[in-house]
C-alpha cells in the first residue's frame, strides 16, 4: 500500500451560468483592476488515498469525482496528483 | 524571586494575568506557585469574560424574582413557565471582537453559542434575534462587516433550523471601530425537562460529545473579550474558530434526545474557557470536583500542548454527567448522530479539578477557586467632565434651531426620517434569514415585535430586543431604562404580557473611571426600569473593552424581551386596519429631542436634553394596552419610537397601504411635537364606537387619550394646530398652520429603498 | 384508518417536524424514515422534506443522495410510488435525477427568505388535483440559497413537451415572472420553473415551502392544497383504488399568462 | 500585451476547520468507497490577464488573490498557471 494526495478541480461547465464568476470581474473595479477576464469560479477538493499504487489510487478519485464531487450536468472536473504539502501554503507564498 | 517565581510572572503576564491576580492565585492554592497549565486554566476562568470580576458586584443588585421564573441568572439561560406544562427559555449574547475581526464566522459562531446555552437548558431553539450596530453606513469597512455579518448569522441559523425572526440594525459613529453583534435564541420545552448545568454526583462519568478538539480559539474570545482590541496588534489575533452548522445541528437533537430519555445528569455547552470553563463550573454548582484523562479527549490536531486542550475553544462541543449504568445507551445516541463522544473524566467527592496524562497528575486545582471564588475587582467609577462623553449618533457639528421656524417642510422631514439608516426598512437584511421555518411564524421581522404560536394552544410568545445607546451616550442611567420600556412596550401593544428580561451591557473599558460609571449607571437603570414594571431580569451577558483606536462605544445596554399571549386570536399589530377607524394619541410628551433621529438630520441646539421618562406612566400605559386588547376595543397598535408621532403614523400608513388624515395640537415646537421621542406615548387605531370605552379605560389609568382623526384615503396628512404651530406659523408672517401632506406610497418607497441605498447593496426587487 | 406517509430524515434535514405536522393536520399518519434505513416501511408516499442535509456541503443534496434510505425511494419511485421533495429534498431528487435538472446557486448569490406566487401549471397530478381555484397563484414561502432551477435550452425544450413543469414564479397577478424578474422570480430560475414532475408523473420537486403556508394562522394556506392532493393520492394508492390523477388536464395556459 | 490564464487554488489553512471536508469524508461510506483521508475542500478560481508578460500578468493574480479571493485570517491560496483549455475538461477526461 502507498498513499497519494490528489486535487479535484471541479468547475462550471462553459455555457453554465457563473454568478460567482461576473460577481468576482464585477468587484475588480473598485480594486483598481484591469485586464482581467473570463473569471470562473469553481471548487477545489484536495484528498489523500491509500492503495496499492497510483493507478489504483487514481480510479478511486475518478469514481469519487464522477459520482459526488462534481454534477455532470453542469459541472466539469480534472484530476490533478499534488504533493503532500501543496495545501499548507500560505498567503504570499504564492507568487 | 525563584527562577520559577521569575518564569510564572514572565508567563502570568503574557496570558494577561495581574501581579495582584497572581498573588490571589497563589492563596487560592495554599501559597504555592500555579504550574503552566494551572496558570493557563486560571488566566481563561479569571478573564473578564468568564469571571465578570468587573460588573459582577453590580449584577447582584438586579432584581431577579418573578412567580413563573423556573431558571434564572447564573444558569445558561433564563426559564420562565408559561402554563400548561410549558417554559420557555431564552438569552441574549454578544459576540462583537470576534465579529471585528471575521465578521462572517464571528457572527456565526456567535449564533451557534447562544443556540448552546438554550437547547443546553432542555429547550428546542425555536427563534433567534440578531441586534446589531456598526459605524457609518457609507463607510467600505463598515459594508464589509454588515455583509459579513448578516451573511454570517444567516449561514448559520439558517442552516440548524431556526428562524430569525427580528432584530435591530443601527448605525452610529461610536460603532465605527468596534461593531456591536448582540444574538438573542429563545427556546421552549416542557417544564419538567428543565436540565440543569451541573456535574451530578460523585462516580458519575463526564462525557464529551460534539466536534473533536483543535487549536481554534485558543484565547480566542477570553483573550478577546477581556483585552482592548486593536486592529494592528496581532499577539491580539485570535486563531479564528470557524462554526458548523451542520455539527450544531446534530447537537442540538442528540442533546434533546439524551434529555427526553433522561440519560444525563446534567448538561454544559463548551463556550468561552472550553473545557476548563465546563468542568470548574459544573463541579463547582454541585459542589463536587472532577478528575480529567487529558488523553481521552479526542482531537482534531496531532501534539496539541495540554494548555492547548484545556482551554481551546473549539465550537460544537457539550458535556454531559452520566450515571455508568447509562453510558452504552449515550454513546449509542452520539454515534447514532454522528457526532464524536468520550468518557474524558469521572465526578469526585475532594472538590477539585484534577487533570491525568500518561498516568500522572499533571494539575489540581479546586473548581471553585476558578469560578466562584474568582477574583472580584471593585473599580473606580466617576461620571465624565464632560456631559456628553459620547457623540449622538450622527449629530450635526454646529446646533440649528428648530422647525419649522428654520423653514423646513414637515413632510420632507419625514420622507427624510422614514428613508434615513436608522428608520428604514430592514428587509434587504432580513431576507437573508429564513424566519419561517418551524412553521409557527405569525409575525416576521419587519413590523414591531416578532410573534411565534405554539403550536397545539391558543398560545403565543412575543419577542423583541430594543437597546438606546443614543440617549445612554449623554444620560446612561436614563438610556437603560428607556431600552427596558420600549422593548418591553413593543411586546406589550401586541396584547402579550413580558414574561422576562434579558440584557446583553456593551461597555467600554471597567479600567477607566468614566466607562465604568457609565456600566454601573446603566446596571442601576436597568434594574430600577424592571422593578417598576414588575420583571424579573432572567439573564444576560456583560460584553466589556468595547473601544477601538477611535474610542469607546456608546454605551449600549441592549434588552431582550419574551411575552406571552393567552390567545393568538387577540393579537393586534401595528398597521392600520381599516377605513373609518379612529385615530388616538395615548399619553402626552416632554419636550427635548437629544438623541432621537430627528436631532441625527436636522442637528441639535445647544440646549436639548434627552426627554424624560415617567416609570409609572410607562407602566400605567402597559398596563392599559394589554387590558383595551384583551377587551377588544383596539384595531392597531403602535409605539411612538424612532422618529416620532410622524414616523409612527407614517408606519401605521406604510404597513396597511391606508392614509390618514389627522390634527395634531403643538404644545412646544412643531419639531418636538411631529418628530420627538419622547416615550410611553401610543398611536392606537379603534372602530368609532370602541372610542368612546377605549377613552374611559384611559382616564382609568391616568392616562391623556386625544382623538387626533381617521384613516383612510391615500395620503398621510398631518395638521398642526394649538399654540405651538400658530406661532411658529406667525413668526413666519403667515396664518396658516402647517400640515404635512404626503402620498401613503411616496412614504413607502422613502422607506423601502433607504437601507440599500445607504449601504450601496442593489436596490430591493 | 388514516393513510401512512413517509418523511425521510436526514442529519440536517430542519423542516421533517413541519411537514409531519402539515401531513398529520391534513390527515394523514406521518411516519419518520432515518436515512440509514433501507426500507420504507410500507408508506404509501414519501416526502423529502427541506432543511440541510448533510450541511448542504459540496453541494445542495449530493451527499444525501448517497443515503441507504435513497436506494429504497429510488426502487418506490420506479414502481411507480409518489415521491414529493420540498426545497432541500427537491435539490436531493435532482442530485439523484429522479427529476430532471439541476439547482443552482440563486443568481443573488444570497440565501432568499421571503414570500412568492407561484402558478399549478399542471392540476391533473397526485400533488395538484386537490387545489382549489385552478389557476389563482399560490402564495407561499421560499427560503433557499440554490434554488435557481437550471437546464439547457434543449431540456427545458423537452421538459415543456412532457409536460413536467409543475410550478411557475408569478407574479401577485399571476403573469408568468422572467428570469430576470428580482421581484416574482428571485432565484432566478429559468423559465421561472418552481418545481417540476418527472414524465411518470409520480415524483415532484419544488422549492417554495407548502408546509409552511398550511394554516391560515401563518398568512398563507394556499400550501394546503399540495399537501392535501398529496394524503388524498397516497390514500387512493393505498386503496388500491386506481388513478390518483384526475382527467381533463388544465391547459398550461390558463394558470400561466393571466 | 500577452493574455495568461491562472488558477487561484483557496485552501482552508492547516488547523482551521474544514467542515465540509468533514462532512465529505464521512460520507465516503455510503459511497462504498475506503482508503480516502485528509479531505480539504476550497475553492478554485479560473481566470485570464492581459499584461504585458507573464510576470506583471502574475503580479496582478498576486492581488486578487491577496485582497479578494483569500481571507487571510483563515485561508491559504496558491496560484498556478494554466494552459486555457484546462477548464473546459469534461467528466472522464480527468483521469
Ligand atoms: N438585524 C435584524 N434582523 C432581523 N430583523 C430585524 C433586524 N433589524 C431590525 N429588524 C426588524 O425590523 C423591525 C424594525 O426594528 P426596530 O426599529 O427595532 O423595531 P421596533 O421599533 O418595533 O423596536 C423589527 O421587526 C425588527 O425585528
Ligand atoms: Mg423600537
Amino acid at each position: 500500500m502507498s498513499s497519494h494526495r490528489f486535487a479535484v478541480n471541479v468547475t462550471p461547465k462553459p455555457g453554465i451560468l457563473d454568478p460567482q464568476g461576473r460577481a468576482v470581474e464585477g468587484s475588480l473595479g473598485h480594486l483598481g483592476i484591469e485586464g482581467v477576464s473570463a473569471v470562473r469560479v469553481g471548487r477545489r477538493v484536495e484528498l489523500t488515498v491509500e492503495a496499492l499504487d497510483e493507478a489504483a489510487a487514481r480510479a478511486v478519485v475518478e469514481r469519487l469525482a464522477a459520482d459526488l464531487l462534481a454534477n455532470p450536468l453542469i459541472e466539469a472536473y480534472a484530476i490533478e496528483s499534488i504533493a503532500g504539502a501543496s495545501s499548507t501554503v500560505g498567503p504570499g507564498d504564492g507568487a | 524571586m525563584t527562577l520559577a517565581e521569575r518564569s510564572a510572572e514572565a508567563l502570568h503576564r503574557r496570558l494577561g494575568v495581574t501581579d495582584a491576580e497572581l498573588e490571589a492565585i497563589r492563596d487560592r492554592l495554599g501559597g504555592r506557585d500555579p504550574n503552566e497549565l494551572e496558570l493557563a486554566m486560571f488566566s481563561v476562568m479569571w478573564s473578564e469574560h468568564c469571571s465578570y470580576k468587573s460588573s459582577k458586584p453590580l449584577l447582584r443588585t438586579l432584581p431577579t424574582a418573578g412567580a413563573d421564573v423556573v431558571a434564572g441568572p447564573g444558569e445558561n439561560a433564563g426559564v420562565v413557565s408559561i402554563g400548561g406544562g410549558l417554559a420557555v427559555a431564552f438569552k441574549i449574547e454578544s459576540h462583537n471582537h470576534p465579529s471585528a475581526v471575521e465578521p462572517y464566522q464571528g457572527a456565526a459562531t456567535g449564533v451557534g453559542g447562544i443556540l448552546r446555552d438554550i437547547f443546553t437548558m432542555g429547550a428546542r431553539p425555536i427563534a433567534i434575534l440578531d441586534a446589531l450596530r456598526f459605524g457609518d453606513p457609507a463607510d467600505a469597512r463598515t459594508r464589509h462587516l454588515v455583509d459579513g455579518v448578516v451573511r454570517g448569522v444567516g449561514g448559520y441559523g439558517n442552516c440548524v433550523g431556526v428562524p430569525t425572526v427580528g432584530g435591530e440594525l443601527v448605525f452610529d459613529p461610536s460603532y465605527q471601530g468596534n461593531p456591536l453583534v448582540n444574538v438573542m435564541a429563545i427556546g421552549l420545552m416542557e417544564e419538567r425537562r428543565l436540565t440543569l448545568a451541573t456535574a451530578g454526583r460523585p462516580g458519575d462519568l463526564v462525557v464529551l460529545f460534539g466536534s473533536t478538539t483543535g487549536r481554534d480559539g485558543i484565547g480566542g474570545a477570553s483573550v478577546l473579550a477581556s483585552a482592548t482590541f486593536t486592529h494592528d496588534d496581532p499577539s491580539k489575533r485570535p486563531s479564528v474558530q470557524v462554526g458548523d452548522p451542520f455539527a450544531e445541528k446534530l447537537l442540538i437533537e442528540a442533546s434533546l434526545e439524551l434529555i427526553e430519555r433522561e440519560l444525563v445528569e446534567g448538561l454544559q455547552d463548551l463556550g468561552a474557557g472550553g473545557i476548563t470553563c465546563a468542568t470548574s463550573e459544573t463541579a463547582d454548582r454541585a459542589g463536587t470536583g472532577i478528575l480529567l484523562d487529558l488523553d481521552a479527549i479526542p482531537r482534531r490536531e496531532p501534539d496539541m500542548e495540554p494548555f492547548e486542550v484545556m482551554i481551546s475553544e473549539s465550537q460544537e462541543r457539550m458535556c454531559a454527567a452520566v450515571r455508568s449504568e447509562h453510558w452504552d445507551a449515550v454513546r449509542e445516541v452520539c454515534e447514532r448522530w454522528g457526532l464524536p463522544v468520550a468518557i474524558i473524566g469521572v465526578v469526585t467527592a475532594d472538590g477539585d479539578i484534577a487533570i491525568t496524562s500518561a498516568g500522572r497528575e499533571i494539575a489540581r486545582v479546586p473548581a471553585r477557586a476558578l469560578t466562584s471564588e474568582a477574583i472580584v475587582h471593585d473599580r473606580l467609577a466617576s461620571p465624565p467632565v464632560h456631559r456628553r462623553a459620547a457623540p449622538a449618533p450622527g449629530a450635526a457639528p454646529e446646533p440649528v434651531d428648530r422647525l419649522p421656524e428654520r423653514g423646513m417642510d414637515p413632510g420632507a422631514v419625514l420622507m427624510g426620517l422614514l428613508g434615513s439608516a436608522n428608520l428604514a426598512s430592514r428587509r434587504v437584511v432580513f431576507e437573508q434569514y429564513d424566519s419561517t421555518v418551524g412553521a409557527d411564524t405569525v409575525v416576521g421581522p419587519g413590523h414591531g415585535a416578532a410573534v411565534l404560536r405554539i403550536k397545539g394552544t391558543r398560545k403565543a410568545l412575543v419577542a423583541t430586543t430594543d437597546g438606546n445607546q443614543a440617549v445612554s451616550a449623554m444620560d446612561p442611567y436614563l438610556g437603560a431604562a428607556m431600552s427596558v420600556a420600549e422593548a418591553t412596550r413593543n411586546v406589550s401593544i401586541t396584547g402579550a404580557r413580558p414574561l422576562g428580561v434579558t440584557n446583553c451591557l456593551n461597555y467600554g473599558d471597567p479600567t477607566r473611571p468614566e466607562a465604568f460609571w457609565q456600566l454601573q449607571e446603566g446596571v442601576r437603570g436597568l434594574g430600577d426600569a424592571c422593578l417598576a414594571l414588575g420583571l424579573p431580569v432572567t439573564g444576560g451577558n456583560v460584553s466589556l473593552y468595547n473601544e477601538a483606536p477611535g474610542g469607546a462605544i456608546a454605551p449600549t445596554p441592549e434588552i431582550g424581551v419574551v411575552g406571552l399571549l393567552d390567545d393568538i386570536g387577540r393579537l393586534v399589530g401595528p398597521a392600520f386596519v381599516s377605513t373609518g377607524d379612529t385615530v388616538v394619541l395615548i399619553g402626552e410628551g416632554t419636550p427635548g429631542l437629544y438623541g432621537s433621529a430627528y436631532a441625527a438630520l436636522a442637528g441639535v441646539a445647544a440646549e436639548d436634553d434627552p426627554p424624560a421618562l415617567d416609570l409609572v406612566r410607562e407602566a400605567a400605559i402597559q398596563a392599559f394596552i394589554r387590558e383595551a386588547i384583551e377587551r377588544g376595543l383596539v384595531a392597531s397598535a403602535q409605539d411612538v419610537s424612532g422618529g416620532g408621532l410622524a414616523v409612527a403614523l407614517a408606519e401605521g400608513a406604510i404597513w396597511s397601504g391606508l392614509g390618514a388624515h389627522v390634527r395634531v395640537a403643538i404644545a412646544d415646537s412643531p419639531a418636538v411635537g411631529l418628530f420627538g421621542e419622547s416615550p410611553s406615548r401610543l398611536v392606537l387605531t379603534a372602530m368609532p364606537r370602541h372610542v368612546p370605552a377605549l377613552v374611559l379605560l384611559a382616564r382609568q389609568h391616568g392616562l391623556p387619550a386625544d382623538e387626533l382623526g381617521a384613516v383612510g384615503g391615500e395620503r398621510l396628512v398631518i395638521e398642526l394646530a394649538g399654540a405651538g404651530a400658530t406661532g411658529a406659523a406667525e413668526a413666519r408672517g403667515s396664518r396658516i398652520a402647517d400640515a404635512l401632506d404626503v402620498p401613503v406610497a411616496d412614504l413607502a418607497h422613502a422607506w423601502e429603498h433607504g437601507l440599500p441605498r445607504a449601504l450601496g447593496w442593489e436596490e430591493p426587487a | 384508518m388514516p393513510v401512512r406517509v413517509g418523511v425521510v430524515v436526514f442529519p440536517g434535514s430542519n423542516c421533517d417536524r413541519d411537514t409531519v405536522h402539515a401531513l398529520a393536520t391534513a390527515g394523514a399518519e406521518p411516519v419518520v424514515l432515518w436515512h440509514e434505513t433501507a426500507s420504507l416501511d410500507g408508506v404509501a408516499a414519501v416526502v423529502l422534506p427541506g432543511g440541510f442535509a448533510f450541511g448542504d456541503y459540496l453541494r445542495a443534496g449530493v451527499i444525501a443522495r448517497f443515503s441507504p434510505v435513497m436506494r429504497a425511494v429510488t426502487a418506490f419511485a420506479t414502481d411507480g410510488g409518489l415521491v414529493l421533495g420540498i426545497c432541500n429534498g427537491f435539490q436531493v431528487l435532482a442530485e439523484a435525477g429522479l427529476v430532471p435538472g439541476a439547482l443552482l446557486r440563486n443568481r443573488g448569490l444570497r440565501f432568499l427568505g421571503r414570500g412568492v406566487h407561484i402558478a399549478t401549471e399542471r392540476l391533473d397530478t397526485p400533488f395538484t388535483h386537490a387545489i382549489a381555484a385552478a389557476g389563482r397563484p399560490l402564495r407561499m414561502p421560499i427560503a433557499h440559497g440554490e434554488g435557481c432551477y437550471f437546464g439547457d435550452d434543449a431540456a427545458l425544450d423537452a421538459l415543456e413537451a412532457d409536460r413536467g413543469v409543475l410550478f411557475r414564479y408569478v407574479d401577485a397577478a399571476g403573469a408568468r415572472a422572467s428570469e430576470d424578474d428580482r421581484a416574482a422570480n428571485p432565484n432566478g430560475s429559468r423559465r421561472a420553473i418552481a418545481g417540476v414532475i418527472n414524465a411518470a408523473g409520480n415524483v415532484a420537486g419544488l422549492m417554495p415551502h407548502p408546509e409552511r403556508a398550511a394554516e391560515g394562522i401563518l398568512g398563507s394556506d394556499d400550501g394546503a392544497g399540495i399537501i392535501r392532493s398529496l394524503v388524498d393520492s397516497a390514500a387512493r394508492a393505498a386503496a388500491g383504488t386506481g388513478p390518483t390523477v384526475v382527467s381533463s388536464p388544465v391547459p398550461v395556459a390558463a394558470a400561466g399568462a393571466r
